[in-house]
């Protein structure tokens, strides 16, 4: 078939029922923006999550008793430790500042002991160490003589990650929901698209195109129509990014600490292309009723 | 005569324009000894009990120019609609180019109709396409290029009345310029057989004989054409094989069933 | 003959099938004073140059049989699709039942067409209706009770050859089966005028004789009917007036010209 | 016209076109799903952020030196204010209680004096209580000699409130971009399905039918497909919310301190008709295009 022929029939398609396309194309759009946002909340929450699951640390708190040499010694087998990121000494001290500076006690924090506030080492822990190693590391550093107890928060931790799990959940549900409604509409208006064009569909069968033939044209509709759709859908899904940022961006730094991103730029690609697919794939699906005449 | 390539390959009825006009108008007018179409005792039910075509019996030879009438709802359509798998045969088998119609596959019905060109009763031509994208579809569903296909279709809208109206969307044309419009893109393929039903139900008396003229113009050019109409009139100008289908029964015209029709339309005039 | 109460009510043309049916038969084919419908200098121009209808004047009598013929594309169509306003007069203006059609609001133009029974010269059939919706459609509009409608679309059916196939769907229907539900939905409503484009072009001649007949029966019964065909046989059966159109002029047919379309028929035949 | 014209006729379209409208249904499902889901995030979010603020509280810490008539005194007057729901009095042996319990320090809180922990009495507040006239109140009752401090977390609740007010910004946003969403797709869709049917509209008007004619049916078709639609996706909705409430309510009780709901009886009356006015609005406005003939 020719190539020239293949593209004037589609824009024929085009031309004969441009009000029906742009019917098609807006609804295409709504679907794809409702994926674009449900991906949008998955990747920051995706990002909420890992930086929150790379902050884990522990606290060595030391005895009152603990020399330097000895705290020295442990800072270097904590060091040799591969899931060690970083050790930091903070002495009685500074544990009352820190606290005071916490609860906004100020003075009166003087008013407590000194056993309240013990010399500690605070470890921050790579990412990729898991819970169990952990609580292992945390007992194997307790038998030493110059440390009182061990803070794993791993209770604390454990909360925070079922937390971030049940969400994550949450999202990605949300986001399959999402991405089944986009094939649905996406396919139904296709469909509907398509029906109305049985009878052009009928003359190309009877007068013996193949079944390709008849397809190719509504493929590249298709393909045209979803890539626009897509497109627009980000370009919507910017445009109220950027205007919605200042308005959020305040409240989940404070809350999360982190600023919100866009989709990144495999996303989006991801997006576009998908847009194609599944429009060359729902013209395609919806055709075969027809072609048999 | 057109000819059509015939090779064991999968599709079963390729054919190549250059085939056709190749070999096409070296031996006009004169039937081959194989036949182009037969019909062995076919039947086609659309009711349970009554069938519309019952024991139908025919063979068409190349190069051949056969009219078919008979009464409303006789099955004339029916019978065309049996040759280019529309419907299948409830009994009995339909051989084109000594292939069995009824058994070929889905992929390769195309090509079949590829080898046919048919003007539908109800015309079939897409009312928001131009005058132009009617008539090109059946040569571009060919592959032809789109050069070819350009100056044929102005030839051809030519043949038919229509020169310069390429650029008219369809529907805006009148009854009997759509019905031309449906012939035109049935005769730009140059197929080996033309199936034609009713080709002339809305064409004035003039129109229907340089209409009747051009399907014989054609046939002259070595084209089989099956002719199905109502007008008598058409029947009395020319004398070619004539068959009648009534009850579902085909009836082929002795010089008696002529006269009789002659007489139905003086009888009518 | 058909009368049409003419109330000077919103809607202009209000009709009730007892007016219909009441004062119907009463004063058989015996044309009134009063046209039913006056044409008076009209142009329609599809094309900025060409008028398709020119100067075209007619008068319409209550009770009186016109036929119109014409080659293709002469502008029958239009002048029928011109009185039931799928477009309006370019230039003059169309009286019907002392109303001019041109200034007629959206809201009236379903009033007008109440009074008129056209037969499309594409049918306008829905295909996936069956036969009897199909014809129940146009007294279902008027709005008419189911009981009555059921037992006068049978009886219609019944006139036009399609006795018992009320339940079939329309597109499995032959084409002059389809143009048979045309015209028993245009008949239907017992109008009181009626418009037929090219009614028999799908019929053979035996039938198209029996529904001209029909249409004559109505016409006895006082319809006023305008008959479009390109069918001479049927020009020469029925001692009507006839109107020929050609080049968007209309012509009155004298004496002369029936003798013309006669000789046109004989010399087709 | 004939009632049973009218439904005869909105049958007959149904059967005709029974793909159709299942695919068509099958959109505006899609569409009240989001819309569903999104309410029900909409819901429970106005029921915690409605819980929260009626929590609001105050502290007011008691003088070591307040004697028991001060304090009935000060609760005397305490009772009046219209603002003050209910006042607890806690004496330093409690409050070191419930700081040993909370902080999970156990016994060790011995070890911190007693000025840690003043008595004090927690004034519940009703909701309506705005925060300027609870500074007030605070700044009158540290006037009293008995009371040594006021605390009333006007910071804290002032965040809460800013954080809940985001939240709440939030989710209208996406509700109303939701519902847009949905008269989109349910106008397009539509509109499709009508498009299949022009050639049915166009017989009726050449026969004479009136437009309320011609559009009665598709108005009855529209307004049974919104109905089935919106019932339909509110079963599913009910459905996903019971199969996946088990998984949530642990973290959502533990989060807020509510359980999650469904939506009232009310929302859910409000959808299914707004179902069927959308499906018989927007019948009515796709076919005024087909409706010139
Ligand atoms: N698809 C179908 N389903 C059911 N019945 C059908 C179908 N096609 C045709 N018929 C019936 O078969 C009979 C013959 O139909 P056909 O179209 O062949 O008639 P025809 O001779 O072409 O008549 P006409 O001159 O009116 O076109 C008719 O009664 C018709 O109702
Ligand atoms: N809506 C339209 N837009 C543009 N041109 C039109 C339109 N309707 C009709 N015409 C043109 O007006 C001319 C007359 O058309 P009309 O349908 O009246 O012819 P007709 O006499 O009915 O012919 P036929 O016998 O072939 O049906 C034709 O050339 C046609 O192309
Ligand atoms: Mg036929
Ligand atoms: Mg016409």
């Amino acid at each position: 078939m020719d190539i020239r022929t293949t593209f004037a029939r589609a824009r024929r398609g085009f031309r004969d029922d441009l009000r029906l396309h742009v019917v098609a194309v807006a609804s295409l759009v709504v679907a794809f923006l409702c994926l674009g946002a449900a991906l949008l909340g998955v990747e920051n929450l995706a990002r909420v999550a890992e930086r929150w699951t790379q902050s884990q640390h522990m606290t060595v708190y030391l005895g009152t008793d603990a020399s330097e040499s000895d705290i020295a010694q442990l800072r270097l087998v904590l060091d040799s430790l591969t899931e060690v990121a970083e050790v930091e000494y903070i002495n009685s001290a500074r544990a009352r500042a820190q606290f005071a500076e916490q609860t906004e006690m100020g003075a009166d924090v003087g008013s407590l002991p000194a056993e309240a506030f013990p010399a500690s080492l605070e470890l921050a822990l790579h990412a990729s160490a898991n819970r169990t190693r952990i609580t292992k590391i945390g007992e194997r550093i307790k038998s030493f003589n110059a440390v009182e107890d061990v803070e794993t928060y791993q209770d604390w931790f454990g909360q925070l990650g079922s937390l971030l799990d049940a969400g994550r959940k949450a999202v990605g549900i949300l986001a399959l929901l999402v991405a089944v409604c986009v094939v649905a509409v996406i396919g139904n208006t296709i469909r509907l698209a398509v029906a109305n064009r049985r009878q052009e569909i009928e003359v190309l069968k009877l007068c013996g195109a193949t079944d390709r033939f008849v397809r190719t044209p509504f493929i590249v509709e298709g393909i045209l129509q979803g890539l626009t759709a897509s497109v627009l859908s980000l370009v919507l899904l910017g445009i109220s990014y950027l205007s919605l940022r200042g308005q959020v961006e305040d409240t989940v730094v404070t809350l999360t600490g982190m600023q919100v991103v866009f989709l990144g730029p495999l996303t989006v690609l991801g997006v576009v292309c998908g847009g194609g697919l599944v429009g060359a794939l729902g013209s395609a699906l919806s055709l075969r009723r027809y072609l048999s005449v | 005569m057109a000819r059509v390539n015939l090779d064991g390959s999968g599709a079963g009825f390729r054919r190549t324009d250059s085939h056709v006009r190749g070999l096409g108008r070296s031996n006009p007018n004169q039937p081959a000894e194989k036949p182009l179409l037969v019909m062995e005792d076919v039947y086609k039910y659309f009711r349970r009990d009554v069938p519309t075509l019952r024991n139908v019996a025919l063979e068409v030879k190349r190069g051949e120019f056969v009219f078919v009438t008979g009464p409303s709802g006789a099955g004339k359509s029916t019978l065309l609609q049996l040759i280019y798998r529309k419907h299948t045969v409830d009994s009995g088998r339909i051989l084109f180019l000594g292939r069995d119609v009824a058994r070929l596959t889905e992929r390769s019905i195309p090509f079949l109709r590829r080898n046919l060109g048919i003007v539908f009763q109800d015309f079939k031509v897409v009312p928001h396409w131009t005058v132009y994208e009617n008539v090109a579809v059946s040569m571009e569903i060919l592959g032809s290029p789109v050069r070819v296909v350009r100056s044929r279709v102005a030839e051809t809208l030519e043949r038919v009345g229509l020169a310069g109206r390429g650029n008219e969307r369809t529907e805006r044309l009148s009854g009997g310029e759509q019905q031309r419009v449906a012939i035109a893109r049935a005769i730009a393929t140059e197929p080996a057989l033309l199936l034609a039903d009713e080709p002339t139900g809305n064409l004035d008396p003039a129109l229907a004989i340089d209409i009747l003229t051009l399907f014989e113009e054609i046939h002259d050019a070595g084209t089989t054409v099956i002719f199905a109409t109502h007008d008598h009139a058409l029947l009395q100008t020319s004398p070619h094989r004539l068959i009648v289908i009534d009850e579902g029964r085909l009836i082929e015209a002795s010089q008696g069933l002529r006269a009789w029709s002659a007489r139905m339309h003086s009888l009518s005039a």
